[in-house]
């Protein structure tokens, strides 16, 4: 039954991504793309990857979605139907695309897959991953990203002071 | 296996003999998926329910409070009449404006509801009565909460219609500047219960005693922003009658008004039960059975929410984001500060507890202290102003 | 530290434009507003009004004066008695008409109950406006109105159509019951009105939404003929009944209550006072109140009335200011000119100046605090 | 302390609440304070408790000089109907929703078409007021409510009201006679 769950998550979440870059409407692929965020969200539910599942919900439809949302509602004629999608530079966009593509196909192709879980998560499966974060192995990439949220804040907030 | 059958276990007996009697005649994963969809069926009725007695109560609160008698000729007392309005909004015309994005319109109220009603899954109802007792239980109900935030502005944007839209706005930045509140006291109750499962935080009251005891700063915090979050007055702005005439939901009617009236009121049980579990000891009671208890306090809070709508006015936009994030997220982050020293370095669980409970009052007076001296300033600026 | 965005880099935005009325809930009436908005402070504001224009002063000057009464009860229709007050007083002055005593205390005491109930729907539709959903203060407001109607519909017959008041006097005596019940009232609405003081002034929401919002300065006011609570909650101590003294309220001892700030929240103060001062002029009126006859001009007389020629313009201090009435006499039954000085829409005339610069909630808050009836300003 | 005004708002609502409960007490185990037919109850001034009157069980009594429709009086003599057709109150009426025409002279002249238009009738007694033969008064009927829009009333529908409402003398409650 999981497997069958597997095939209708993954169903939706790549027949959403699809709509998403193929609608004309943009405002339309943002509410696609909410649906390709639940998706993902459910297959990490099935992976009792519970803790991400609910960060990727609440971060990414909470919060990204809702400003990408925000953005296309407050910015002017970027619904206009008379406004070309394509920009002089899409050849480049293309071809980065492309590359990028080709990487992620390498990598994902060469990746060595466990055939078998690699076994139960604990019981305190939070406990132990709010521990590593704080423990030697990753406290200074956790301090880096910390400083860097706090810069990125500052920066918004004197953007937005107009005086 | 005796006191199964007593009232305290009634529901999970019910389900516990249903399921053996599946058992009988079908495979395994069958009744798994039958007992998954039949415990799905019971939530949404429990909610659909609830909006019913709640449309009903709400009705009845703001008539009595007003010297009146509310809906009283439809039925005994009038108890037929949220039947008799679930009718009239089923049989009426649905309209959808020439102009709307029919796409946006159509999928709004489904998506509002479907968050509403998803959050339904992590209430402890009582004793062993939890959907899905997840370990991530309070997370998951913020995460569903925040996806009413998307179908509010899908509703707002495909109205077309400049008050939809102003409501929409205003839902992103109410919404979003009271998730950090309600996470910060979330996370101070998560502290102290030491889990994120709904079922440990009751059960480390237990232990503890209720929580609201505890830190009632937090609680007032936590009442304040929860009510933001659920839009309830006075933080009502996304559906203000008076300004914005009902805000995003203006051009809906028929169904789809009922649907987002039903995610309103789904949000409004659902937010009074998670505050009942983190604040009032959830199924915690001595006598009656665990879910009875459960849903006396719930209802008590229900009613202390629509005993403030119909006292209060309603709050300015700028004030709302104020008060946001210069009063709550201040005060939140210093609540947390407080719960984490107080809890890690005290270890005798009492004397923590009334550290705790001290600390809080200081935090309410020097809040309460703040606001009010700003207040007064402002006042004392006001005075003959007409005159300058 | 300070960073100065040159206004070359800032960020462009547009406003929007949205209509506010003529049904919007809170326009208390037909009322319409153009606002334009960024984001959602107000940077325009055009007020759209006629939506309700029934001709009156035309209608008037066909009909023989004493058919004119009722129309002036569909003026300012929450206010029924102080506009045929302000009539029959032009038309006494006009034809230059005597009032009998008894008669003078029977409109003050109307008159000033029509004040209280005014001011207390004023206040709890100003409250609805704020956002109080479920109309708490505005059926407290209601329920007592609707023990102040029962005694004008006592006297007069109709709850808020009384043309109860007319030149020479007034229609009948006060029924027998009527100084008992107003005895009984009088208590109950100081009452109310404490419980109305308890519930509202102090509440921090309110008081955060109402001080320092929609200032209106002393000067502008004076200068847009603004008159009335509005006027005086600005600072300027002018009321009718003292400085043009009119009917017998130099007997009376009141005061004119004066607030400072200009604001919603001193119009709120305004209002309340006031109210307080009206029952204090009640008491006194129900305590002197004489015997005698009330009226010097029966209808029948009253209705074959040919005022000489010549002009007359009766005012009074009603409830939302002045209310005036100016009428032209040809000799003949019928008013040559019958124009009438409405209170609400010269109160209206600064509502832009007040809400440039405040919140779409703002807008709301601010007329509620003019406190308008439509009826009266399209006439 | 900042707050204190909520509560106390709180607390007026409250009281109220609590007041609704305690009229319900009051009259218990009755539903309304009076039956349709004998309306009896006008609301005393209390600060608390419902103020709701539950209309078609409970009705207020209107006050003798409350002004309804129009009625004809009869003559008690005769019972004929009172008015002579004299067109005052046709002059008098501001909106003019009165029309007689009447035949006969003098002492004999009886109305033959009395039209009373009460859909445009603003119940302002002037018409009343001008009558010189104590023929019409406004009735206390308020229930206007129909379902067409023959809002014309003639003659013998006015008498029929007047009959109903019991009104003999135009004024009785008004001093004037």
């Amino acid at each position: 039954m999981a497997q069958a769950i597997f095939i209708i998550l993954s169903l939706i979440t790549l027949g959403c991504a699809l709509v998403v870059v193929t609608n004309r409407n943009l405002f339309h692929s943002a509410l696609y793309l909410a649906f390709v965020f639940v998706g993902v969200a459910g297959l990490y539910f099935m992976l009792q990857a519970e803790f991400f599942a609910g960060i990727q919900v609440l971060i990414y439809v909470g919060a990204i979605l809702t400003l990408i949302i925000f953005a296309i509602m407050l910015s002017r004629d970027l619904m206009n139907p008379n406004v070309r999608g394509f920009n002089r530079q899409w050849w480049a966009a293309a071809i980065v695309a492309g590359l990028l593509f080709v990487v992620l196909a390498v990598v994902l192709w060469r990746a060595p897959w466990p055939a078998a879980p690699v076994g139960e998560p604990s019981a305190d499966f939070i406990a132990e991953l709010g521990q590593a974060l704080v423990s030697p192995a990753y406290v200074l990439p956790f301090e880096v990203v910390s400083i860097l949220l706090l810069a990125a804040l500052v920066g918004s907030i004197l953007i937005a002071r107009e005086r | 296996m005796e006191n199964i059958w007593t009232i305290e276990n009634l529901w999970n007996a019910i389900g516990t003999v249903l399921r053996n009697w599946l058992a009988g005649f079908l495979p395994a994963w069958l009744v798994t998926l039958i007992m998954d969809l039949l415990v799905i069926v019971v939530l949404l009725a429990i909610g659909i329910v609830a909006v019913l007695v709640l449309s009903f109560m709400e009705r009845k609160v703001a008539a009595r409070a007003g010297d009146r008698y509310g809906p009283n000729r439809w039925g005994p007392y009038g108890l037929l009449q949220p039947f008799a309005d679930a009718i009239k909004m089923l049989i009426k015309e649905d309209i959808i404006p020439h102009v709307a994005d029919r796409f946006s319109f159509n999928l709004a109220p489904v998506i509002v509801t479907v968050g509403a009603v998803m959050t339904y899954a992590v209430l402890p109802f009582g004793r062993d009565m939890v959907a899905a007792n997840l370990n991530i239980g309070i997370l998951y109900f913020a995460a569903v909460g925040s996806l009413s935030i998307i179908g509010l502005l899908t509703a707002g944007w495909g109205s077309r219609n400049k008050y939809a839209l102003i409501s929409a706005f205003r839902a992103v930045a109410q919404l979003i500047t009271y998730e950090v509140p309600v996470g910060l006291c979330i996370i101070c109750v998560v502290m102290l219960a030491g889990s994120l499962s709904t079922q440990d935080i009751v059960l480390a009251q237990q232990e503890r005693g209720w929580f609201f005891l505890l830190m009632p700063g937090i609680f007032i915090l936590y009442f304040l922003a929860a009510s933001a979050e659920m839009i309830r007055c006075p933080f009502d702005l996304l559906e203000a009658d008076s300004e914005i005439i009902a805000g995003h939901f203006i051009e809906y009617s028929g169904m789809k008004f009922a649907l987002f009236f039903l995610a309103e009121y789904i949000h409004l049980f659902a937010g009074s039960a998670m505050m009942v579990t983190l604040f009032f000891g959830g199924w915690l009671g001595p006598w009656l059975p665990s879910w009875l208890w459960f849903l006396i306090k719930t209802f008590v809070v229900i009613f202390v929410f629509m005993w403030i709508r119909n006292t209060f006015p309603r709050i300015r936009i700028d004030q709302v984001l104020k008060i946001g994030w210069k009063v709550m997220v201040p005060a939140g982050l210093v609540g947390l500060a407080i719960t984490g020293f107080v809890d890690k370095l005290i270890a005798d669980k009492l004397i923590a507890g009334v550290v705790l409970f001290i600390c809080n009052i200081g935090l309410i007076i020097g809040v309460s202290y703040l606001m009010g001296r700003a207040q007064r300033r402002k006042e004392m600026a006001a005075e003959g102003a007409a005159l300058r | 530290m300070s960073v100065q965005i040159p206004p070359t880099e800032r960020l462009r935005t547009d406003t929007i434009e949205i209509n506010m009325g003529p049904h919007h809930p809170s326009t208390h009436g037909v009322f319409r507003m153009v606002l334009t908005l960024d984001g959602e402070t107000v940077v325009d504001l055009e007020p759209r009004f006629g939506y309700l224009h029934r001709g009156i002063e035309k209608t008037a000057e066909e009909r023989t004066y004493v058919q004119n009464v009722p129309f002036t009860d569909r003026l300012d229709y929450i206010c029924g008695i102080t506009n045929n007050w302000a009539y029959a007083l032009a038309l006494e002055k006009l034809a230059g008409i005597e009032v009998p005593e008894r008669a003078e205390y029977i409109r003050v005491i109307l008159g000033e109950l029509t004040r209280v109930m005014n001011h207390m729907l004023a206040i709890g539709f100003l409250w609805n406006d704020l956002g109080a959903t479920t109309f708490t203060p505005v059926v407290y407001a209601f329920r007592e109105r609707e023990r102040i109607l029962d005694l004008i519909e006592m006297a007069a017959g109709s709850r808020m159509m009384p043309s109860y008041i007319r030149a020479g006097g007034v229609v009948a005596d006060l029924p027998e019951e009527f100084m008992p019940r107003l005895q009984k009232l009088v208590p109950h609405l100081k009452r109310f009105i404490d419980e109305m003081d308890t519930m509202l002034t102090k509440n921090e929401i309110f008081r955060a939404r109402a001080v320092g919002v929609g200032v209106l300065k002393a000067k502008d006011a004076i200068n847009a003929g603004i008159t009335g609570p509005v006027l005086r909650a600005s600072g300027v101590k002018y009321d009718i009944r003292k400085a043009d003294s009119y009917s017998i309220y130099d007997r009376f001892d009141f005061e004119v209550p004066v607030h400072t700030a200009g604001d919603v929240y001193a119009r709120y103060l305004q209002r309340l006072a006031e109210a307080r001062q009206s029952l204090r002029i009640i008491e006194q009126a129900m305590r002197d109140i004489p015997e005698g006859p009330v009226t010097s001009l029966p209808y029948k007389q009253l209705s074959r009335l040919k005022p000489p020629k010549g002009e007359a313009y009766g005012r009074i201090e009603s409830p939302k200011g002045e209310l005036g009435f100016y009428l032209v006499s040809d000799g003949s039954n019928k008013p040559y000119r019958f124009r009438i000085r409405s209170t609400s829409l010269l109160n209206l005339t600064l509502l832009r100046e007040m809400c440039l610069g405040h919140k779409v909630a703002d807008v709301v808050t601010i007329l509620g605090s003019i406190d308008i009836t439509l009826g009266d300003v399209d006439r | 302390m900042y707050g204190t005004g909520l509560l106390k708002g709180l607390s007026v609502t409250l009281r109220h609440m609590i007041g609704t409960f305690v009229t319900d007490i009051r009259k218990f185990p009755r539903r309304y304070f009076t039956d349709g037919n004998h309306p009896t109850r006008s609301p005393e001034p209390y600060l608390h408790g419902t103020f709701s009157i539950q209309y078609p069980e409970e009705k207020v009594p209107m006050w003798p000089r409350f002004r309804g429709p129009l009625v004809h009086l009869r003559d008690p003599e005769t019972g004929q109907p009172r008015c002579t057709a004299c067109g005052m109150c046709e002059r008098a009426c501001p909106h003019g929703c009165i029309k007689v025409e009447g035949e006969g002279k003098g002492k004999e002249r009886k109305p033959t078409r009395y039209e009373y238009n009460v859909g445009r009738c603003i119940f302002c007694r002037q018409c009343v007021e001008s009558c010189p033969f104590n023929a019409i008064e406004l009735s206390r009927f308020y229930e206007l409510a129909c379902y067409d829009k023959d809002t014309i009333w003639d003659l013998p529908r006015l008498l029929e009201l007047g009959d109903k409402e019991v009104i003999t003398e135009q004024g009785q409650f008004w001093g004037e006679t």
